[in-house]
């Protein structure tokens, strides 16, 4: 066992994209770091800000929210929704002193299977560094 | 100027006419010098209606009150509520109107502007006056308080003791009324988010530092959340238990209630509580600024939802509290919303 | 046991005191609160009334009692946490708040004593100061039988006189904490004595706020439970924990569960404050609220300190500190309220 | 202080039965105490019941005292801690402290005629007592229970209440009219109008939900019952059991310490917060 940190990351997956789109790159045997704890919801929008600070709360390293690219959502307008509202978290989160770096949105297609796994690779990347995330972690 | 006399002359026209069923206004407290919610139901009672800058309160907050009462009520008197605001509170019905939370017909508005001041910081005024006991506070013609202490009365430039939320103001003019008092004044403001570079101008780590020691100040007496009127949720995350229980309500429901919060204050409890509340607030705070005011820790939650207030604007264009017709900050979208951040 | 201590030997006195946890009133920006100090300055005998009382240190908001876990042999395990062993010492002490200690004394005492509240109490010093002048506008201490000067509770007394103080040792504690320095301190001259009666005195004088006829009125709530009364004197009221919550006085708490980990089991039970103004405070699981609307328990705020715990204890539960008047976020007075109760239906 | 009355002791559950299906299940639970200890109950007494990591409920002690081999909950599954009770298994553990409040005075009740009267979960307390009063047969009068709930499926203790029948006079009802129930149809309160038990020397004791209480109690009023003759049970919401968290009080009286069983007499003139 080495040392080194690796980071958790609370990925909350669009069902129809970006969960998809994990589960391709898993069948086509695409190599990725499995630091992430995926969580399927309905839609990009349907990621409640509750949800975010949760996972941080609970312990998140890093949490990132994906969702269908603008104009293919299942829901015709969810992820335009997320977008703004994700937008506001994030602002906020920084405005604390979060690193940014430790919450990302991105638009992952069912197709993208390898920008999934380049969307996770640059994430783990970028917060290892970082080291583990303990401002707004429980105290256990 | 606005005169108290005008008001209560309404005041008491309303009430003998019976258009209002009562009139939520300001009275003078029994402790000293601040006003108190005043609760005003018959004509007689107007002559304790008060008018001066020690009436800080939200009053907007009491229609979630009048709202609940009612639904309770078997024969509920229909006529409206008087109420007594000032152009921020103002700015709080139209956003509870905006979310259908109350209706038009369901209040009549006695607006009160605050021509070029505001209203005072109770905290600033002790500091100002070294510890001494202030009596009364008055409006002046110019822009000056007028302060009678034991020692006499003295003149100080509003500004000094003005609270933070009036020095950024931009609405000192009721946006709605049915009857308006005082005169609409344009006030000039170099930049509306001015205190926030305080906070923003730091560095990530002495942000942190920053919050870290404020969010461990909460005791979470819920006070910021009881004052705001927007806070109107049957039941809120920080709750122990379901409150919207039926007699159909199964044990299963009430046992998988997820507990988002513990009720301990702990930084990242705390942490959870009010950052809920700031994302919840996000273009519905209309910045009267009552969380920070009552929060006997002194916490300034009033920069959480300024942060926002600021984002939304320049973010979205965004503006809450001026038309009643607009959908809300996010339940909307443009399709030009900024997605730079997006991967 | 009565001395004298110069302001100069004061830190020396401090000093001595070492191997105690020390708590003091610190200004943090414009707020004072009881915290742990390393270096003890002099007292500045003028601080107003901090946010929190002292109740703070012997009864936290948050108090761990056991830690859980699953285990292979038994299914579970369950471990009590009581608080670290470490005598403190409280400076500073406002005596209505020491006075509050000795009144939630009553609760933890009795059949069931509380091991977390008596483990602290006992091992912490409370060291007062007599109020020379109030450290509120709202203080009515003399109304609820106490005073600015009032023993009851502390372990040493310290009356400010100016360059020096005079100090009155109550119990064998406080008598130890003195005799740990024996030279920091001097016998007390006539003149001392008669500066601190006239001290004494002066305090209560400006005493401004007070309740009148304060003794007849647990009778007159007890046939006040079922009027409008409550209804009206609730109205501004908007359910915010604050009156409770800095009482020096009050001890509601509730008990949760703290998951850790749900597999394998692990966790904290957890003692926390609560609220009688809160309403899941008294709901039941099923839905129903024996105190549904703010009329009811801004009633069982008042008529627990007024009512319930005379016909308990023969004590307010109430040392008229004010700080639930100065704090309150509408201006709700307690002693307006009482005196509308003394003069109700009259 | 040689004991820390929060902290629960750990006991296993022996034996599961399930008293009530549907929609509003009640189980029965037998414990045992893992480490041998002191616990001893009077009848109508509760204990703090505990699942760990979810928290804590007030449960009445439904065995008798008499019983030493095990301790029983009937448990109604109601909020969070009930129903993590309800997924438990034979073999689980659960912990348990107490024993909390005031219980019943059955010493003063010797030599008396007792009347009991339930609905639905309110049978559990009654139990207890129930119980106890058979196992010292000789020390009282006539024995009746008047028991009911909305349907036959709603009957707790079903098995034993037959068993009981051949001991005892027992009067049972179901809320409305079904199928194959030969006995009382209507509520509660209308089952002790029609039997009419006499106040001679009597004590009824009296448990189950707030309404049916109320109209029990006026019930019995109307038979001749003084109000010192009436006795029940209260309850709210507790937290630490032993009247220091400040919640289930109803006046001066902390219902955890000072009550759950209260004379109409002591009753009457305390404030309507139940």
């Amino acid at each position: 066992m080495t040392d080194e940190f690796e980071p958790r990351i609370v990925a909350f997956l669009c069902k129809w994209c970006s969960s998809a789109g994990s589960d391709l790159a898993g069948v086509s045997r695409m190599e990725y770091p499995s630091n992430v704890l995926p969580i399927t919801v309905m839609c990009s929008g349907s990621v409640s800000p509750l949800y975010i600070f949760s996972a941080f709360n609970k312990g998140a390293d890093g949490v990132l929210v994906s969702g269908c690219h603008p104009g293919d959502c299942h829901y015709l307008k969810g992820n335009y929704y997320a977008r703004r509202r994700i937008a506001l978290v994030k602002k906020l989160l920084e405005f604390i002193g979060l690193e940014p770096q430790r919450f990302q949105m991105s638009w992952v297609s069912a197709a993208e299977g390898k920008k999934y796994t380049q969307v996770i690779k640059d994430f783990v990347k970028e917060i290892k560094p970082l080291g583990p995330q303990t401002k707004l972690r429980r105290n256990q | 100027m606005v005169k108290v006399e005008d008001i209560k002359k309404e005041a008491k026209r309303i009430l003998k006419e019976g258009k209002v069923k009562y009139i939520i206004g300001y009275k003078k407290s029994t402790n000293g010098l601040m006003s108190v919610p005043a609760f005003i139901e018959s004509p007689e009672d107007v002559e304790n209606l008060i008018w001066d800058p020690t009436c800080v309160y939200n009053l907007t907050r009491f229609l979630v009150d009048e709202k609940r009462r009612k639904a309770r009520e078997k024969n509920p008197d229909e006529r409206p509520v008087g109420i007594v605001v000032k152009g921020c509170d103002s700015r709080a019905i139209i956003v509870l109107l905006q979310e259908k939370f109350i209706n038009r017909e369901n209040i009549y508005v006695l607006g009160i502007s605050c021509e070029t001041t505001g209203v005072l910081d109770e905290k600033k005024l002790l500091k100002k006056l070294n510890g001494k006991k202030a009596e009364k506070v008055e409006y002046d013609e110019k822009d000056n308080f007028i302060i009678t202490t034991l020692d006499g009365k003295s003149k100080v430039p509003a500004d000094e003791i003005l609270a933070e939320r009036c020095l950024e103001c931009r609405a000192n003019f009721p946006v709605i009324n049915d009857i308006l008092f005082g005169e609409k004044v344009d006030r000039k403001l170099d930049n509306r988010f001015k205190s926030l570079e305080k906070i923003e101008s730091l560095s990530k780590e002495k942000r942190w530092g920053f919050w870290k020691e404020q969010l461990d100040k909460c005791i979470r007496c819920y006070a910021c959340r009881s004052v705001c009127p927007m806070c109107y949720c049957d039941e809120c995350v920080v709750d122990t238990i379901n409150f919207a229980v039926t007699a159909d309500t199964t044990a299963e429901e009430k046992a998988q209630r997820i507990k988002w919060v513990e009720k301990s204050p702990t930084t990242s409890e705390n942490f959870v509580y009010h950052f809920v509340r700031a994302i919840h607030l996000a273009g519905r705070c209309i910045d009267c600024g009552e969380c920070e005011r009552v929060c006997p820790m002194d916490i300034p939650l009033r920069f959480l939802n300024k942060k926002m207030e600021k984002e939304a604007k320049e973010l979205f264009d965004y503006d809450a509290g001026f038309d009643p017709d607009q959908p809300s900050l996010v339940s909307c979208f443009k399709d030009e919303d900024p997605e730079d951040f997006i991967r | 046991m009565e001395k004298i201590l110069t302001k100069k030997s004061f830190s020396k006195w401090v000093k001595k005191l070492e191997s105690y946890k020390i708590y003091a009133p610190v200004k943090n920006d414009d707020l004072w609160n009881y915290e742990i100090i390393d270096i003890p300055e002099s007292i500045q005998p003028d601080y107003p009334n901090t946010v929190l009382s002292p109740k703070k240190i012997i009864f936290p908001q948050r108090e761990i009692f056991l830690e859980f876990k699953a285990s292979n042999e038994e299914g579970l395990e369950v471990k009590e946490i009581l608080p670290e062993e470490r005598p403190a010492i409280i400076f500073g002490v406002r005596p209505c708040d020491a006075r509050a200690l000795t009144l939630t004394d009553n609760v933890f005492k009795g059949d069931f004593e509380d091991p977390y509240y008596w483990k602290r109490r006992n091992q912490t010093i409370l060291i007062g100061l007599t109020c020379n002048i109030p450290p509120s506008f709202d203080c009515f201490c003399l109304s609820v039988g106490g005073s600015p000067h009032s023993k009851d509770g502390l372990d040493i007394l310290m009356t400010d006189l100016e360059d020096k103080y005079y100090i009155e040792s109550l119990t064998k504690k406080g008598n130890q904490l003195i005799n740990l320095a024996k030279d920091c301190f001097e016998e007390p001259k006539v003149m001392d004595k008669k500066d601190l009666e006239k001290i004494q005195a002066n305090s209560e004088i400006q005493i401004k706020r007070q309740i009148k006829d304060i003794k007849k009125i647990p009778k007159k709530l007890k046939g006040m439970f079922d009027t409008p009364f409550w209804d009206k004197e609730s109205l501004s009221c908007i359910q915010c924990g604050i009156c409770t919550y800095l009482c020096p006085t009050c001890h509601c708490f509730d008990i949760n569960d703290e998951v850790a980990s749900s597999a394998p089991l692990k966790g904290k039970r957890v003692r926390t404050w609560d609220n009688c103004q809160f309403p899941d405070f008294t709901m039941h699981s099923s839905g129903h609220n024996p105190r549904p609307d703010k009329a009811s328990r801004l009633r069982q705020r008042i008529l627990h300190k007024f009512q319930y715990f005379v016909e308990l204890y023969e004590n307010f539960q109430c040392v008229g500190c004010g700080r639930c008047i100065s704090k309150c976020p509408v201006g709700i007075d307690i002693i307006e309220v009482l005196d509308k109760v003394r003069d109700y239906g009259l | 202080m040689d004991y820390n009355v929060y902290i629960p002791k750990l006991a296993k559950i022996i034996e599961i039965k399930e008293e009530v299906g549907g929609s509003r299940p009640i189980k029965s639970f037998r414990t045992h105490f893992i480490n041998k200890n002191d616990f001893s109950h009077r009848c109508g007494q509760s204990a703090m019941i505990s699942v760990l990591g979810k928290g804590e409920s007030m449960i009445s002690i439904s065995s008798s005292p008499l019983v030493k081999d095990y301790l029983q909950f009937s448990i109604l599954k109601m909020g969070r801690v009930t129903t993590a009770l309800h997924e438990m298994q034979v073999g689980n553990v659960i912990g348990i402290r107490g024993p909390y409040g005031n219980g019943f005075p059955i010493e003063e009740w010797k030599g008396k005629n007792l009347v009991f009267i339930g609905g639905g979960i309110g049978l559990a307390p009654i139990w207890s007592v129930l119980n106890t009063a058979l196992g010292k047969r000789e020390d009282y009068g006539d024995l009746i229970l008047i028991y009911g709930a909305r349907t036959s499926k709603d009957l707790v203790f079903n098995d034993e209440l037959k068993e009981l029948k051949k001991k005892i006079t027992v009067f049972l009802s179901v809320d409305v009219e079904e199928e194959g129930w030969k006995e009382f149809v209507g509520f509660v309160p209308q089952n002790v109008t029609d039997k009419k038990p006499s106040p001679k020397n009597s004590i009824t004791v009296t448990c189950g939900p707030p309404i049916m209480i109320k109209f029990v109690i006026k019930a019995l009023k109307d038979l001749g019952f003084e109000d010192e003759q009436i006795y029940t049970t209260v309850e709210n919401k507790m937290k630490c059991g032993i009247g220091k968290c400040g919640r289930c009080n109803i006046g001066k009286h902390y219902v955890c310490k000072d009550g759950p069983v209260y004379s109409w007499a002591q009753l009457k003139n305390l404030p309507q917060e139940y």
